[in-house]
C-alpha cells in the first residue's frame, strides 16, 4: 500500500522525462522562433557556394577533410567546383573569406548540437584576429 | 537377423516447448492424494485416482475453475502478476535449478518451468495473447496443460536458487505455489503433501502422533539423555506460564537423524536452566501448508501463536528446520500477527535482546546458541566430536529467505575441529537444494529425488576426496530425513547430522557423569575421552 | 521459425518505412500522425502497465536474501545483498538496476594477482550492461534535437561519445557498443539450443527491431548523411506539436523513424516493460526485517482454523491419561493432575 | 595393447561427443561447454569417466580405476530418464569410435569393450538394487514413525 506512492512518484518522474522536449518547449517560450532554424547570416559578397547548399549542410566536414588531406598531403590546393569554378581548397581564406564563424560555422553548430569540430584546434578565425591585431597594433 | 535387437532411439528434438506432452514414470512423481485427505481439510474434488491414469477425473468445469483461480491471484499477488510480465528469458537461471543439472529434462530450467505458466497466462490474460495466440507465445490450456503443470510443479522444491541469479529476482518458488494452489482448485495433488497437512491440522503434527504419542517420544528421549549424562530430564509440555515456547519440526521427535539433535536440545536446555515449554497441540514447526496453498499455511502455521498466547508464555524459540523457517520468518507475522501478547525475546542467561525478531517473537535455536556460545556461557569440548570430520550443507530456506548463513557456523566452529566448507559456489546462498524439498521428499518419488540431489551430492564428494569429510551438517527436517538416502547412493560414507546434535556432544553439562559415547551410542575417541576425564576432574 | 518470422515482421516495417517516403500523402502520415499515435500509446500503455502492477498488493514479505541476515549484534552482516533498512534496499536495487548485480553472479569472478579475472559466463552480464548502458546514452545524446538549445550535459555527452574522434563525423562508441553487444545477445539466442528452445517471437522481434533502428540511424549518421538541420526543425516541431515534414527529409530518415514508432507503441505490451517491473520486484525491492517488523497483507484470507478447545476436547482421555494438563478439566476427574505447575 | 595417449585422447574426446548426445539437445551446451564441475556436475562426471575408461581400456586396464569410473557413470544414468539398454549403450558406442579413429579394432579390444560392458551391467544392476533397496529402507522407517 504504501509503496503506491513510490511506484506512481516513479511513475510521474518517467513520464515527466518522455514528455521533456514538450515542457523544454514551453519553458523556452515562444516556441515557434525556437522549432526554425537559426537565422544564419550569408555572406553578402556571394551567391552560390564551393557546392549546392544541401550537400554543404549535409557533407561540408567530409568535404574539409578531404581538402585538408589534399593539401597537407599532396600539397593540392585547386578545387574545381560543380559548376566549373575554381576556388582554393582553404578554410581561413576560401570558406571563412565569404562566411563569418560566429555568425554561420556556430550559430548552426550549436542549433544542431554538434560540438566544436577540431578546425579551430589549428585554425583561427580571421575576423576576431584581425580585430585583436587592429586593437594591439595601434 | 534385425541389424540391431533394440532400435537405436535417438533423443527426439524437443521442438517447440508448447506442446505438452508428459511421460508419467513410476519412480519419479509422487502420487495423489488419497479423498480422505482432501475431505479433512475440506478441498474440492476428492477422487480416487492417480497420475498415471489417462483419466484424471477433473470437474467438468475445470477450465473456468483454473482460469478464475489464475485470475484471482493474478488480482492478488504483485508477484505473481509482475513474474508473469517481466521475463525476458535471458537464460541467467537456465543452470541454476539442481533439477535441470541433475535430469538434463530442457523443462526443468527455472524459465522453462515458469513459461509453462506464461504461456497460458499470455493466451488468456494478456491482449497481444489473446489476439495473435501462439505467435504471442500463448497456448491453449488444455488438460495436457494441467497434467505437465502437475508433473513440473511437483518437480521443484521451492528453494528459490534461481532466483539469486535472476536480474529481475523473479522466484519460480512463487510460480510454483501459485501452480500447485491452482492444481489444488481442481483435487490435483499429492499425498505426501496432502496427508500430512491433514494431520498437521487435525492432529497437530505430520505423522498425526496423538498427544499421549508425542508426549511418549519426548519421554524416551529424556530418558535417553539422561542414560547418556546421568542427569535427570524433564520434558515439560502444554507447562502454562514458562516463559519460552520451543517449536520443532515434528520429525525430531520421531526421525533418525533428527532425534539425536532434539537430545542435543534438551541437553542444551537443561544445562542453561531454560523455562520452556514444548506443545502438543502446536506440535509441529514445519509446515506443509507452504507445499499446497497459502490459506492451508495459514490454517497450519495459526496453532503457534494461540498456543504461545493460551500458554502465556513471553516468546517463542524455534528448532532446526528450512521450510519452517520460511514460513515462520516471512509469512507468520503478516498471516497471524500481531503477537502483542509475546514480549520481544531476550535471551536469559546472555540478556541479549533479539532485535530481529521484535515483531514476530520468534527466534531461530542458532542464533540463540550462536549468543549463548559467543558470550562464553556454554563449556565446550569439541574434542569429544573429533570423530567427525565436518561439512555444513546450508538449508535452502534459512540461507535465502532469511540470510541465516554464519549463525550455524559459529557453532560449528565452537563444537568440532573438524570443519571444511564445500566449494563456494555451492553454499550459502548458491546452496543447492537436497532434492526433496517442497514435498517431493517421498519414496515413490526416490528416482526424481536423485537427480536432484546429484549436484549438492557432488559438492559432498568433493570435500570427502579433499579433506576426507565425513558428517554432513544441516539445520533442516527435510534435509535430515532424506539427505542420508541420497548420499547413501551417491556419496557412501557421509552421515547426516544437525548442528545441536553436535552441540550435544560437546556440551559439558554440569554434574555429568563421564561421558563415553556420543548422542549416537558410539565411543568418543580414545584421545578425546581421555581429556573430557581430566577436564571432569578439573571441574569437580 | 520464432526468429525467421519476427526478422520478416522487422523488414516489413522498413519496407513500409521507405514506402512511405516515396509518396507525398504517406509521408504527412508518418511524419504528423504516426509518432503521436505511437508516443500516445507508449505513454498511456506505460502508466496503464505499471498501474497494474501497482495496484495489486503485495500480500507477504518474500525478499530473497543473498547474504548474512542482521541477528546477533557480533555478526558482519551483507548490508546490500541482505538489506535490513530502506536505505540497505535502496543500495541493493541501485546495484540491481545499474550494475546488474544478480547477472554478475552468474559468473565466475575471481582475484588473481590483484586482477578481477571473469570467466566466459560474464560475456552475458557485460554484453548486457554495455547494452543497456549505451542505449540510455544514445536516447540522451538524441535529445539534442528535441530541445533548443542544447543543454549542456548533452553536448558534453556527445564529446564524450566521440572522444577520439575518428572519422568525420566523429565516430560514437556508443553505437559500436551497443550494435556489438545486440549481436552478441542475437547470436546467443541462435547458438545456444536451450535459449533458442525458449525464445519466443518477441524476444527476437525486440532484438531485431532495436538493431534494425540502430543500424538505420548509423547509416544515416555515417553514410548516406541527412540534412541534420531539417531533421531538428522537424523533431521542434513534434515536441512543440506543430508537426511537419520537410522535404528534405530522406526516405531512410522516416524509416528510421517509423521503427522508432513501432518500438514505442510495441514497449508496454511486450517484455521490454522489465524497464520498470525491475524497480517492483518484491524479492528485490523489499528489506529482509519480516521478523522485526510486521508486515500488512491487506487481503489476510480468513481462515478455518483447527482451535485449541476443539483439539483438546477430541483428544482430552488420552491427555488426561498421559497427564498432559489440561485447559478445561473435566469436573469429575481429579483436577490436581493439570496443575502440577 | 599400444597405443598412444594421444589417440586415447581423441577417442575419448569422440567417445563424449557421443555419449552426449544422447542428452536433449537442448541440455547439450551445458553439458558439453561448462568446464566448472560445480555448475554442470553431470557434464564433469561423464567426461572425467569417460577419459579414464577410453585411457584404460586402450592402455594398462587397471581393474579398480575401470571400476570407479564406470561406478561414477553408471550411478547417474542409472537414475536419469533411461531405458536400460539405452542407459549402457555409451559402452558399445566406443566400438564405432574406436573404428573411426584407429580403424577395426584389434580382438584385444573387443574382448575388453564386452568385458566393460558386463561390468557396467553389473554395477547398473546393483544401483538399480541400490535404489529399490533404499525406497524399501525409507517406506520402512516411515511405517515405523507411524506405528509409534
Amino acid at each position: 500500500m504504501r509503496d503506491r506512492v513510490w511506484i506512481f512518484a516513479g511513475l510521474a518522474f518517467f513520464v515527466a522525462a518522455l514528455t521533456c522536449p514538450a515542457w523544454y518547449a514551453v519553458a523556452n517560450g515562444k516556441a515557434s522562433n525556437k522549432s526554425k532554424p537559426p537565422n544564419l547570416e550569408l555572406p553578402a559578397n556571394q551567391k552560390e557556394c564551393v557546392a549546392p547548399a544541401g550537400t554543404m549542410r549535409a557533407a561540408h566536414m567530409q568535404m574539409l577533410i578531404q581538402w585538408r588531406e589534399d593539401v597537407v598531403r599532396h600539397g593540392d590546393r585547386r578545387f574545381v567546383a560543380f559548376n566549373g569554378k575554381v576556388y582554393e581548397k582553404s578554410l581561413t581564406r576560401t570558406c571563412l573569406g565569404c562566411h563569418n564563424k560566429e555568425q554561420f560555422c556556430d550559430r548552426c553548430h550549436a542549433y544542431s548540437g554538434v560540438s566544436d569540430p577540431y578546425c579551430w584546434n589549428c585554425h583561427n578565425d580571421p575576423q576576431t584576429v584581425a580585430g585583436s591585431r587592429t586593437r594591439s597594433t595601434p | 537377423m534385425p541389424e540391431t535387437l533394440v532400435q537405436i532411439e535417438l533423443k527426439p528434438p524437443h521442438g517447440d516447448w508448447r506442446d505438452s506432452h508428459v511421460e508419467f514414470r513410476k519412480g519419479s512423481i509422487c502420487y495423489s492424494a488419497a479423498p480422505k485427505n482432501l475431505t479433512a481439510l475440506g478441498l474440492p474434488n476428492p477422487r480416487a485416482w492417480q497420475p498415471l491414469d489417462k483419466d484424471w477425473k477433473l470437474p467438468p468445469d475445470w477450465k473456468r475453475i483454473i482460469l478464475d483461480g489464475m485470475k484471482e491471484r493474478l488480482d492478488k499477488y504483485r508477484s505473481f502478476r509482475l513474474f508473469m510480465d517481466i521475463c525476458v528469458r535471458c537464460g541467467a537461471c537456465a543452470d541454476k535449478c539442481h533439477f535441470y543439472l541433475g535430469s538434463s529434462d530442457p523443462k526443468n530450467m527455472p524459465v522453462a518451468r515458469a513459461e509453462l505458466m506464461r504461456s497460458i497466462y499470455r493466451r488468456y490474460f494478456t491482449l497481444t495473447g489473446r489476439i495473435f495466440g501462439k505467435l504471442a507465445g500463448g497456448r491453449e490450456l488444455t488438460e495436457d496443460v494441467i497434467k505437465e503443470w502437475f508433473y513440473y510443479f511437483y518437480q521443484c522444491t521451492e528453494c528459490r536458487r534461481c532466483s539469486v541469479f535472476c536480474p529481475y529476482g523473479i522466484d519460480t518458488a512463487e510460480i510454483t505455489m501459485m501452480g500447485r494452489e491452482l492444481l489444488n482448485l481442481i483435487g490435483c495433488n499429492t499425498n505426501w503433501v496432502l496427508e500430512p497437512a491433514a494431520n498437521c491440522f487435525r492432529v497437530g503434527n505430520h505423522l498425526g502422533i496423538q498427544p499421549h504419542g508425542f508426549k511418549d517420544s519426548l519421554d524416551f528421549a529424556a530418558d535417553e539423555a539422561a542414560e547418556i549424562t546421568g542427569l535427570d530430564f524433564h520434558v515439560p509440555i502444554n507447562r502454562k506460564g514458562a516463559e519460552v515456547l520451543f517449536v520443532m519440526p515434528s520429525a525430531d521427535y520421531f526421525g533418525t537423524p533428527h532425534y539425536y539433535t532434539l537430545l542435543g536440545y534438551l541437553m542444551l536446555f537443561r544445562e542453561i536452566g531454560l523455562d520452556y515449554t514444548v506443545s502438543a497441540y502446536a506440535s509441529e514447526g514445519g509446515n506443509f501448508g507452504l507445499f499446497s496453498s497459502h490459506e492451508m499455511m495459514k490454517r497450519l502455521n495459526a496453532k503457534i501463536y494461540e498456543e504461545a498466547k493460551r500458554l502465556g508464555v513471553k516468546w517463542i524459540l524455534g528448532g532446526e528446520c528450512g521450510h519452517m523457517w520460511r514460513v515462520l520468518h516471512q509469512y507468520m507475522d503478516t498471516m497471524n500477527g500481531p503477537a502483542d501478547f509475546l514480549g520481544v525475546p531476550v535471551s536469559p542467561l546472555t540478556g541479549t535482546v533479539f532485535e530481529n525478531a521484535r515483531s514476530t517473537k520468534m527466534v531461530h535455536i542458532c542464533e540463540f546458541t550462536a549468543d549463548l556460545i559467543h558470550h562464553g556461557k556454554l563449556k565446550l569440548d569439541p574434542r569429544r566430536n573429533d570423530r567427525w570430520i565436518a561439512t555444513y550443507h546450508d538449508s535452502c530456506n534459512p540461507a535465502r529467505a532469511m540470510g541465516l548463513l554464519e549463525e550455524p557456523r559459529s557453532i560449528l566452529r565452537a563444537v568440532c575441529r573438524n570443519f571444511h566448507e564445500m566449494p563456494e559456489n555451492t553454499i550459502r546462498e548458491q546452496t543447492f537444494c537436497c532434492g526433496s524439498g517442497a514435498g517431493l521428499g517421498t519414496d515413490e518419488n526416490l528416482e526424481m529425488r536423485l537427480r536432484g540431489g546429484f549436484p549438492r551430492a557432488n559438492a559432498v564428494k568433493y570435500v570427502k576426496q579433499k579433506h576426507g569429510v565425513n558428517l554432513l551438517t544441516c539445520i533442516c527436517a527435510i534435509d535430515k530425513a532424506t539427505l542420508p538416502t541420497l548420499l547413501e547412493y551417491w556419496v557412501p560414507g557421509v552421515e547426516v547430522a544437525g548442528v545441536h546434535e553436535l552441540v550435544g556432544n560437546a556440551l559439558v553439562m554440569t554434574g555429568e557423569k563421564e561421558r563415553v559415547a556420543d548422542l549416537r551410542g558410539e565411543p568418543f575417541p580414545a584421545e578425546a575421552y581421555a581429556a573430557t576425564t581430566a577436564n571432569e576432574a578439573g571441574h569437580a | 521459425m520464432n526468429a525467421l518470422y519476427s526478422l520478416l515482421a522487422v523488414l516489413a516495417l522498413v519496407l513500409a518505412g521507405f514506402a512511405c517516403g516515396q509518396g507525398a500523402p504517406a509521408r504527412m502520415v508518418l511524419a504528423t500522425f504516426v509518432p503521436y499515435a505511437a508516443f500516445a500509446a507508449l505513454l498511456i500503455g506505460f502508466c496503464w502497465r505499471v498501474a497494474r502492477w501497482a495496484f495489486v498488493p503485495v500480500p507477504f514479505h518474500i525478499p530473497v536474501t543473498c547474504g548474512q541476515q542482521k541477528s546477533l549484534v557480533w555478526i558482519r552482516f551483507a548490508k546490500i545483498d541482505n538489506p535490513s533498512t530502506r536505505w540497505g534496499v535502496v543500495s541493493r536495487m541501485a546495484a540491481e538496476i545499474l550494475l546488474f548485480r544478480s547477472l554478475f553472479r552468474n559468473n565466475r569472478a575471481r582475484l588473481s594477482g590483484g586482477r578481477l579475472i571473469l570467466g566466459e559466463s560474464a560475456s552475458l552480464w557485460l554484453c548486457s550492461l554495455a547494452f543497456h548502458w549505451t542505449l540510455l546514452l544514445i536516447m540522451l545524446r538524441h535529445l539534442r534535437l528535441f530541445l533548443e538549445p542544447v543543454p549542456a550535459f548533452v553536448n558534453a555527452l556527445e564529446r564524450l561519445d566521440g572522444y577520439f574522434q575518428i572519422g568525420v563525423p566523429p565516430l560514437y562508441f556508443s553505437d559500436v557498443i551497443l550494435v556489438s553487444a545486440m549481436t552478441f545477445l542475437l547470436f546467443r539466442r541462435f547458438r545456444d539450443p536451450a535459449l533458442r528452445y525458449l525464445s519466443l517471437f518477441s524476444d527476437y522481434f525486440a532484438l531485431f527491431l532495436l538493431l534494425a533502428i540502430a543500424v538505420t540511424g548509423i547509416l544515416m549518421r555515417y553514410f548516406t548523411r541527412v540534412d541534420i538541420l531539417s531533421v531538428k526543425q522537424f523533431a521542434l516541431g513534434l515536441a512543440a506539436f506543430r508537426p511537419g515534414a520537410s522535404q528534405a527529409l530522406s526516405a531512410l530518415f522516416l524509416c528510421h523513424l517509423l521503427l522508432v514508432c513501432a518500438l514505442a507503441a510495441y514497449l508496454p505490451f511486450s517484455k521490454l516493460m522489465h524497464m520498470s517491473g525491475v524497480f517492483l520486484s518484491p524479492t528485490r525491492n523489499l528489506a529482509n526485517n519480516s521478523r522485526s517488523q510486521r508486515h500488512i497483507n491487506p487481503w489476510n484470507a480468513p481462515v478455518k482454523t483447527h482451535a485449541y478447545v476443539e483439539w483438546e476436547e477430541e483428544f482430552r482421555d488420552k491427555m488426561q491419561a498421559a497427564g498432559i494438563p489440561l485447559e478445561i478439566e473435566n469436573e469429575t476427574e481429579d483436577a490436581g493432575n493439570a496443575r502440577t505447575n | 595393447m599400444s597405443v598412444s595417449g594421444a589417440i586415447a585422447e581423441i577417442v575419448a574426446e569422440r567417445w563424449i561427443e557421443r555419449t552426449l548426445a544422447s542428452y536433449p539437445a537442448e541440455a547439450h551446451a551445458l553439458l558439453c561447454g561448462e568446464t566448472d564441475p560445480f555448475r554442470n556436475p553431470a557434464g564433469h562426471a561423464i567426461k572425467q569417466s569417460l577419459t579414464t575408461l577410453a585411457h584404460e581400456l586402450l592402455g594398462e586396464m587397471e581393474e579398480s580405476a575401470i571400476a570407479t569410473a564406470l561406478d561414477a557413470l553408471v550411478r547417474l544414468r542409472a537414475v536419469q530418464d533411461f531405458r536400460p539398454s539405452d542407459a549402457l549403450r555409451f559402452i558399445f558406442d566406443l566400438r564405432d569410435v574406436v573404428v573411426e579413429v584407429i580403424g577395426a579394432p584389434p580382438q584385444a579390444l573387443e574382448i575388453r569393450i564386452d568385458e566393460m560392458a558386463l561390468m557396467a551391467f553389473d554395477q547398473y544392476m546393483a544401483c538399480r538394487d541400490q535404489i529399490a533397496g533404499l525406497r524399501e529402507k525409507e517406506l520402512r522407517l516411515r511405517m515405523q514413525c507411524a506405528a509409534k
